[in-house]
């Protein structure tokens, strides 16, 4: 299970166009930052695409200036620690 | 009096014939206190609040003169009650003698007699010197404050509220200043608190100041210069002009200061003080009396 | 391998993934997403399971958090349909009513010199000596009832043995219990406090319509426009309800609110039309609505033609006082249920008495807002619900004004639709689902069966597997009843479970403590907490509660919902279900039967109880296997289980099952789903017919049940299926007076009743000190007139007095409550200040229950 | 000499008693402020005032049937001697005959308060929204039931619980011009930290600019407008429609159709039949 989240900067008064586009990406949630054109984006694997392809993928989306990954959580699945 | 014409007592006389007022005293104080502390009484405190103002029996009003006109001096204007409580006081100490309240009311009383016999006791000669007028300024600074600053500043610090209050409604800290009153008592100025400084003891002098209750020395002339009454009176130089007889001065004890509180006349076992009724001349001696000395049949002395 | 607990997990890690990208950009983010990760981070190791709240009847569901074995959190259940994540200030604080400091933790007996003693002070003992003497008192008690009962019919059976039990039990309990009293020793006194709570309701629910519960569910309070409380608080008593009804009024345009009650309380804020009526005149009120339908010819006469039958009360049927008393002599028909039929005509003149004039002049409300009133439930197109709660129940005529509400229903066919509903509200979480469904009643068997009818026992006999002719014909002793027993002697045992009869029962001086006390009667409580009754009681059981056992409640709506064990009772507390299966096999068969009963089923010989009773193949079907599990993986203890051996509430609940959803049941319409699913749901409600919940009984299209008994019936039609002719009964029934009004000697009316804070008589609720800080003491809410008549100012402490008896209370006048001048409040949580000591125990003499609202009574200075 | 050495001696006491007086003065200073937790007895005069007008007897205190009042211990951070109550702990039950003012031997108690409901001994404020469980759709409202000024000082203000969707909240929400300050909120309130708060009140009563005036209010106190009343309007509309100028504004004439919008009233009203 991998996790990460990491912060795109967006043209100027685009966040909030570009952040629909970046959610119709598999395993990729928007969760703030659409005014600040700084979105905060979660990305996990979804099915057989891996977050990190997906986070190369983020960059080629219209409107996208970069994305940077901020968080990494590559975990096994079945240890579920007790945290 | 029923000592009249007794012969000087023998030295060993009782402890209670010679602690008969301090035993009176204590009673009294004590008893004051125990009116306050009693556990409310068919539905009500037989005496609530504390000397600062109080209540008795839901319907006598006692006020502390002093705490009044400091606070009208504020430019507070207090309630009836607190008028005629005031009143009653007044009127009480301008009778009895202002300073009766020091010795026989006053809770640090309790306090500071304890730091004089614990000196005697303990030996201490205490060297500190300050002037005993040094109470008159303060209590013109005491009345001088709330005019300027519009509170009630010496409650903030005074002694004698702050010991009876707190032994009623809780102490605090309270316990801090009364510990210095103690050792300042003990080590530093004998006397020192009530004595010198205690500035509600000034305004209770000058209250009683025409009272017409006495101590008196009408047998002065059996003084054998013991000393005792000397050492046990808490204002010892107001003795020395009726019992030395200096400038002509009667028997009476005429100055304010006296806190009637009637050590010199227990521990004197040549019975030379009493009690004395009247008013008193400049001269110290009482004025029906220096009236009726003037007349053929004059009184002896100590017929009061 | 991905279960539930794999995504709340990968949320977690999301959600602290997401704050460390926004602590980067600068940027906020949701609550919502903070306040996950916060929690998860504060302690991801609570356990979190769902359980309906242990207070009144809404049926709030929570989530219980617990660790390492205790209760330590709680919230509002965010996906429960009742509550959507919401609770009153009870719910709140439910987890502390587990941790009150003077929990009870062993059984403790009255004893004087190490033996039993009626007049010895408690001692702790273990279970065994505790049921060993209360076996002791029981067997002798049964033995001397069969004597008396040796050559009687089963219709004239009478037990000296009794069990009082609650509204609060959990279904399996109620019908452990019912299992025990009535099968196993053929007694029919086992009542539940629910005879205080909702006795009259269900009276009414089987005369007009021939089956209980209501038709409608919460879902009327968002579509009707017109509501109506009749004798209900619910701002303070159903607080989750009165928000909602409270949205429905701000958001929807023309919704109008009419509030009665004999004092103003704080439904008054929201109402529209605030009445408030003298006492008991709530009869000659709804009376005057009927009489102003069929005058101004509003009525629905193709609903009346083809649904309704007409029918009439008899009369003057007394105060349900002891038989001695003088207004029981009096009474021509004390007690007499009868109805005779009737007819439109015969209604409509039996009403037309009831005119605005009249009715304005006896009630004391002003003409315009009875008029008001009459014309919202005449309006054809505004669609009504009335709520009524202790108001209408604890009345003299309770089953009466509860029928005259659905008369003024059924004249509109107002009913069974969304919105058109007259709904009873129950203050117990399981009144419902355990006294009434259960059937703990003194007359009931299971699923609206009575003891009374033959086919129901027989029915009753097969599914229990009893012999023929066990079960006990005659109707038992009710809640009041068993109190007057005692004090007569003629019930010599009594168990009290899961509440506190001798704070909650009426008229505690002359009936509930000489009663208790009887040298001759032996009593025993179960409760967690030190409360009144086990004061009074002679053997005390620790008792554990709410989510220290598997329960199910089923809420005012007929939702069931059911929970698990969630933490360890403490000391040596056991559930009440653990104290009655227990108790059962301290008893061989022969203590309680009769030979001749045993030697119709000889295999039964020798057997004890628990072994008839709960080791029949049905209750123990199920096998333990030492946890329960449930979908997440989270594992639960069960301490019934582990004790009996097999999985005891299931089996109770699947035998149950066959008297409400068996394929050959006598009383179809309160089918219930299997066990498990309840475990999975957030409650059902019943009938549930193919997994499908009912929402409106008796229509078409919501109850399939309609369809079944009648093919004919047209798209959306009612049909009454309770009643054999499919119609339902509008029976009129007069005003008549209260038992006891005021007069010179007693010159106010003594209304009682509960305060939001705390729940019924506060053995909980006074335990969370916030609670009782916020409402430390009972008060006599008066009016400022009252108050300045008898010389007493607000806040002063005065006495209360009525003929039976007096208590000191602080006079309240600006409170919450104000009442009228004549009448005075007093709540009864308050166990210092037991007001029962003041009540009248005359009960409705057809649903036995109890007029708290109603007695006169004096306030003076102290 | 002896002049001299008494001349010195005067001055020298006189400088030691203003020193002293100075420093009584400044710790008085300090000494007489009072925390925002501690609040006075009904009729207390404004703080400045109050300080010199209590002369520290107590007797409110012991007239206090409910024992909620205390006298500050010297060391606590109130002025010495002189009465006040903490809300959380208790506050005043607000007795109609004001036993504690009764007592009170000077004005520091307002002799001239004889209705409790007049009283001012504080302000309340619902200080935490995010903690006040009413704010969240809870039903508690046990600071609004328990306010002797009731309906009054404390009001519930109903909006919908837009999370849940068919809920309402009750908000309660305190009115300055009748809060007494009698801290039963704060002393009731549930939650671990009361969200609601009795304070003194100038430390949060607003007040509106000196020039403002609220026009409706003013016309009403006026009993009619200010200025020339305003001319009738009139209006273009379409037929049906009405336009309210005062109030609604654009209204739809009732709609006059014979058939609800809902088929079901038809189906089930039976009407004629």
């Amino acid at each position: 299970m991998n996790i990460c989240s990491c912060v795109v900067h967006t043209h100027p008064d685009t966040g909030a166009e570009v952040a629909p586009r970046l959610a119709a990406l598999p395993g990729v949630e928007v969760h703030a930052g659409m005014e600040a054109d700084k979105l905060v984006v979660t990305i996990e694997d979804a099915g057989d695409s891996l977050a990190a392809d997906t986070l190369g993928a983020l960059t080629r989306v219209p409107g996208v200036i970069n994305a940077v990954l901020i968080y990494h959580y590559g975990g096994d699945d079945a240890a579920h620690p007790a945290a | 009096m029923s000592e009249q014409g007794t012969k000087a007592s023998s030295p060993s006389r009782p402890w209670l014939h010679r602690h008969r007022w301090l035993v009176l005293r204590r009673f009294n104080q004590l008893g004051i206190l125990a009116m306050f502390m009693l556990p409310p009484l068919f539905g009500g405190m037989f005496a609530a609040g504390n000397l600062s103002s109080s209540m008795t029996l839901d319907i006598l009003p006692l006020t502390d003169p002093l705490l009044l006109v400091q606070s009208m001096l504020t430019g507070a204007w207090p309630a009836l009650t607190g008028f005629v409580g005031a009143a009653l006081v007044l009127v009480f100490y301008a009778v009895l003698g202002g300073r009766v309240f020091c010795s026989w009311v006053c809770p640090v009383n309790l306090v500071t007699d304890f730091a004089a016999w614990l000196r005697r006791r303990l030996g201490i000669r205490a060297g500190g010197r300050i002037s005993r007028n040094l109470r008159w300024w303060l209590l013109g600074l005491v009345l001088l404050l709330p005019l300027v600053t519009g509170a009630m500043v010496w409650e903030y610090v005074n002694p004698v509220s702050m010991l009876h209050r707190g032994l009623i409604f809780g102490l605090g800290y309270a316990w801090l200043i009364l510990a210095a009153v103690f050792l300042y008592d003990l080590l530093v100025v004998p006397r020192g608190w009530c004595g010198h400084l205690c500035p509600m003891g000034a305004c209770y002098a000058a209250i009683g100041a025409a009272a017409p209750v006495h101590i008196a020395a009408p047998r002065r002339a059996r003084c054998d210069d013991c000393m005792d009454c000397f050492t046990v009176c808490p204002e010892p130089q107001v003795i020395k002009p009726a019992l030395k007889a200096a400038a002509g001065h009667g028997p009476v004890i005429d100055s304010i200061d006296c806190t009637k509180c009637g050590r010199c006349v227990e521990v004197c076992d040549r019975e030379v003080f009493g009690l004395a009724l009247g008013w008193v001349g400049p001269d110290g001696h009482l004025r029906r009396e220096a009236e009726a000395r003037q007349t053929p049949a004059g009184l002896q002395e100590g017929s009061a | 391998m991905t279960d539930t607990r794999d995504i709340s997990r990968r949320d977690f890690i999301k959600s602290q993934a997401a704050i460390a990208a926004a602590s980067v950009a600068g940027v906020t983010l949701p609550t919502s997403l903070l306040a996950q990760a916060q929690d998860q981070a504060a302690d991801p190791n609570i356990r979190w399971d769902k359980a309906p709240c242990r207070f009144c009847g809404t049926g709030c569901s929570v989530l219980v958090g617990s660790k390492d074995g205790k209760v330590i959190a709680s919230q509002g259940d965010p996906d429960a349909p009742v509550n959507r994540g919401l609770n009153c200030i009870k719910g709140y604080f439910l987890p502390k009513i587990l941790y009150g400091r003077d929990r009870l933790t062993r059984p403790l007996l009255r004893k004087w010199n190490g033996r039993y003693d009626k007049d010895g002070d408690f001692e702790a003992v273990s279970w065994d000596e505790a049921f060993d003497v209360m076996a002791e008192h029981w067997k002798k008690a049964l033995k001397q009832s069969m004597d008396e009962n040796k050559g009687k019919s089963v219709d004239e059976m009478t037990s000296r043995v009794g069990l009082f039990g609650s509204g609060q039990w959990t279904v399996w309990e109620g019908y452990a219990a019912s299992k025990l009293l009535k099968a196993g020793m053929r007694s029919n006194n086992l009542d539940p406090n629910a005879r205080h709570c909702m006795a009259s309701a269900v009276g009414a629910f089987i005369r007009a319509f021939g089956i209980d519960e209501p038709m409608g569910c919460y879902d009327d309070l968002e579509h009707a426009d017109v509501f109506v409380l009749w004798g209900a608080n619910m701002a303070e008593m159903h607080p989750i309800l009165w928000s909602r009804l409270t949205d429905t009024r701000l958001s929807k345009p023309g919704c109008e609110v009419h509030v009665l009650s004999t004092f103003q309380h704080r439904c008054y804020e929201l109402a529209d039309n605030p009445i408030i009526f003298a006492p008991q005149t709530d009869l000659a009120i709804l009376n005057y609505i009927a009489n102003y339908i069929i005058q101004t010819e509003a009525y629905d006469k193709a609903f009346i033609d083809k649904h309704v039958q007409f029918e009439t009360a008899t009369t003057d049927i007394g105060y349900g006082l002891r038989p001695e008393h003088p207004l029981e002599q009096q009474a021509a028909n004390a007690g007499v249920g009868a109805k005779k039929p009737s007819s439109f005509e015969a209604f409509a003149k039996q009403v037309a008495p009831y005119t605005l004039e009249y009715v304005s002049e006896l009630s004391g409300v002003p003409k315009d807002n009875l008029l008001r009133l009459a014309k919202a439930y005449a309006d054809p197109n505004k669609k009504v619900s009335s709520f009524w709660t202790m108001g209408f129940n604890q009345h003299t005529r309770g089953v009466w004004v509860n029928g005259s509400c659905y008369n003024v229903h059924l004249l509109m066919g107002k009913i069974s639709e969304p919105g058109n509903s007259p709904f009873s509200l129950t203050g117990q979480p399981s009144a419902c689902g355990t006294a009434r469904e259960v059937g703990t009643f003194a007359h009931r068997l299971p699923a609206d069966l009575v003891v009374k009818k033959p086919e129901h026992r027989a029915f009753s006999e097969q599914v229990w597997q009893l012999p023929e002719g066990t079960l006990n014909g005659k109707v038992g002793y009710h809640a009041v009843l068993m109190h007057r027993m005692m004090k007569d002697g003629l019930m010599n045992c009594y168990w009290q479970m899961c509440n506190n009869n001798m704070q909650a029962a009426a008229n505690l001086n002359e009936e509930s403590y000489p009663g208790w006390r009887n040298p001759d009667v032996f009593v025993t409580v179960s409760d967690p907490y030190p409360t009144v009754s086990a004061q009074a009681a002679d053997l005390v059981l620790p008792t554990s509660m709410w989510v220290e056992k598997e329960g199910a409640y089923g809420n005012a709506e007929r939702r069931t919902q059911f929970w698990r064990e969630q933490t360890d009772a403490p000391g040596e507390s056991k559930s009440d279900l653990w104290q009655i299966m227990e108790f059962s096999k301290r008893f061989k068969v022969e203590d309680v039967w009769p030979p001749e009963l045993i030697e119709k089923a000889p295999e039964y010989a020798g057997k004890s109880l628990y072994e008839i009773l709960f080791t029949n193949g049905e209750v123990d079907k199920y096998p333990f296997e030492g946890k329960i599990t449930d979908a997440r993986g989270n594992e639960y203890r069960n301490h019934e289980s582990r004790d009996f051996g097999y999985y005891v509430q299931k089996g109770l609940f699947e035998e149950y099952r066959k008297f409400n959803s068996g394929p050959d049941i006598i009383k179809k319409g309160h089918e219930m789903a299997e066990f498990q699913a309840y475990h999975e749901s957030r409650g059902l409600r019943w009938p549930v017919i193919d997994g499908k919940e009912t929402l409106w009984r008796f229509r078409e299209g919501y109850d399939p049940h309609v369809a079944a008994f009648n093919p004919d019936v047209e798209k959306g039609d009612v049909y009454f299926y309770g009643n054999a002719n499919g119609r339902a009964n509008i029976i009129f029934a007069p005003y008549e007076p209260a038992a006891e009004s005021p007069d010179e000697e007693f010159d106010l009316w003594l209304c009682t009743g509960r305060v939001l804070e705390h729940w019924h008589s506060g053995s909980m609720t006074r335990r969370v000190p916030e609670l009782y800080r916020a409402v430390p003491d009972a008060v006599i809410y008066m009016s400022k007139d009252d108050a300045k008549s008898r010389r007493l100012r607000d806040g002063q402490m005065a006495l209360i007095k009525t003929r039976r008896g007096q208590i000191k209370a602080r006079v309240e006048t600006r409170g919450r409550n104000r009442p009228p001048n004549g009448l005075v409040f007093v709540p009864w949580f308050d166990a210092n200040r037991l007001v029962n000591k003041l009540t009248l125990d005359a009960t409705d003499p057809l649903s036995k229950e109890t007029d708290y609202k109603k007695c006169a009574c004096r306030v003076e200075r102290v | 000499m002896h002049r001299r050495d008494f001349l010195t001696g005067l001055a020298r006491t006189a400088a030691g008693v203003g020193l002293m007086g100075l420093g009584l003065g400044l710790y008085s200073r300090r000494a007489a402020s009072l925390p925002a937790w501690a609040l006075r007895p009904p009729g207390a005069l404004p703080e400045a005032d109050f300080d010199g007008a209590c002369i520290r007897c107590g007797l409110c205190v012991r007239d206090c049937p409910f024992d909620m009042l205390h006298l500050a211990r010297l060391g606590q951070d109130i002025p010495t001697g002189t009465p006040y109550f903490v809300a959380r702990e208790a506050g005043c039950e607000m007795c109609e005959d004001i036993p504690c003012v009764k007592a009170c031997p000077t004005q520091a108690l307002d002799h001239g308060l004889t209705d409790i409901n007049d009283a001012d001994m504080g302000l309340a404020v619902v200080s935490d929204q995010e903690a006040c469980i009413a704010f969240q759709g809870l039903r508690c409202e046990v600071c609004f039931n328990i306010c002797p000024i009731r309906g009054e000082a404390i009001t519930l203000e109903y909006r919908r619980n837009t999370r849940s969707g068919k809920h309402a909240l009750f908000i309660p929400v305190v009115h300055s011009d009748r809060c007494t300050g009698c801290g039963k909120c704060e002393e009731a309130c549930i939650l671990e930290e009361a969200a609601i708060k009795v304070l003194p009140r100038h430390l949060i009563q607003g007040k509106l600019g000196e020039h403002y005036r609220l026009g409706w209010d003013e016309q009403q106190r006026a009993g009619g407008a200010l200025v020339t009343p305003d001319a009738e309007h009139r209006y273009n509309l379409p037929e049906g429609m009405r336009y309210d100028h005062g109030g609604e504004g654009l209204i739809e004439a009732p709609d006059d159709a014979p058939f609800s919008d809902n088929p079901l009233d038809t189906l089930n009203g039976g009407g004629a039949l």
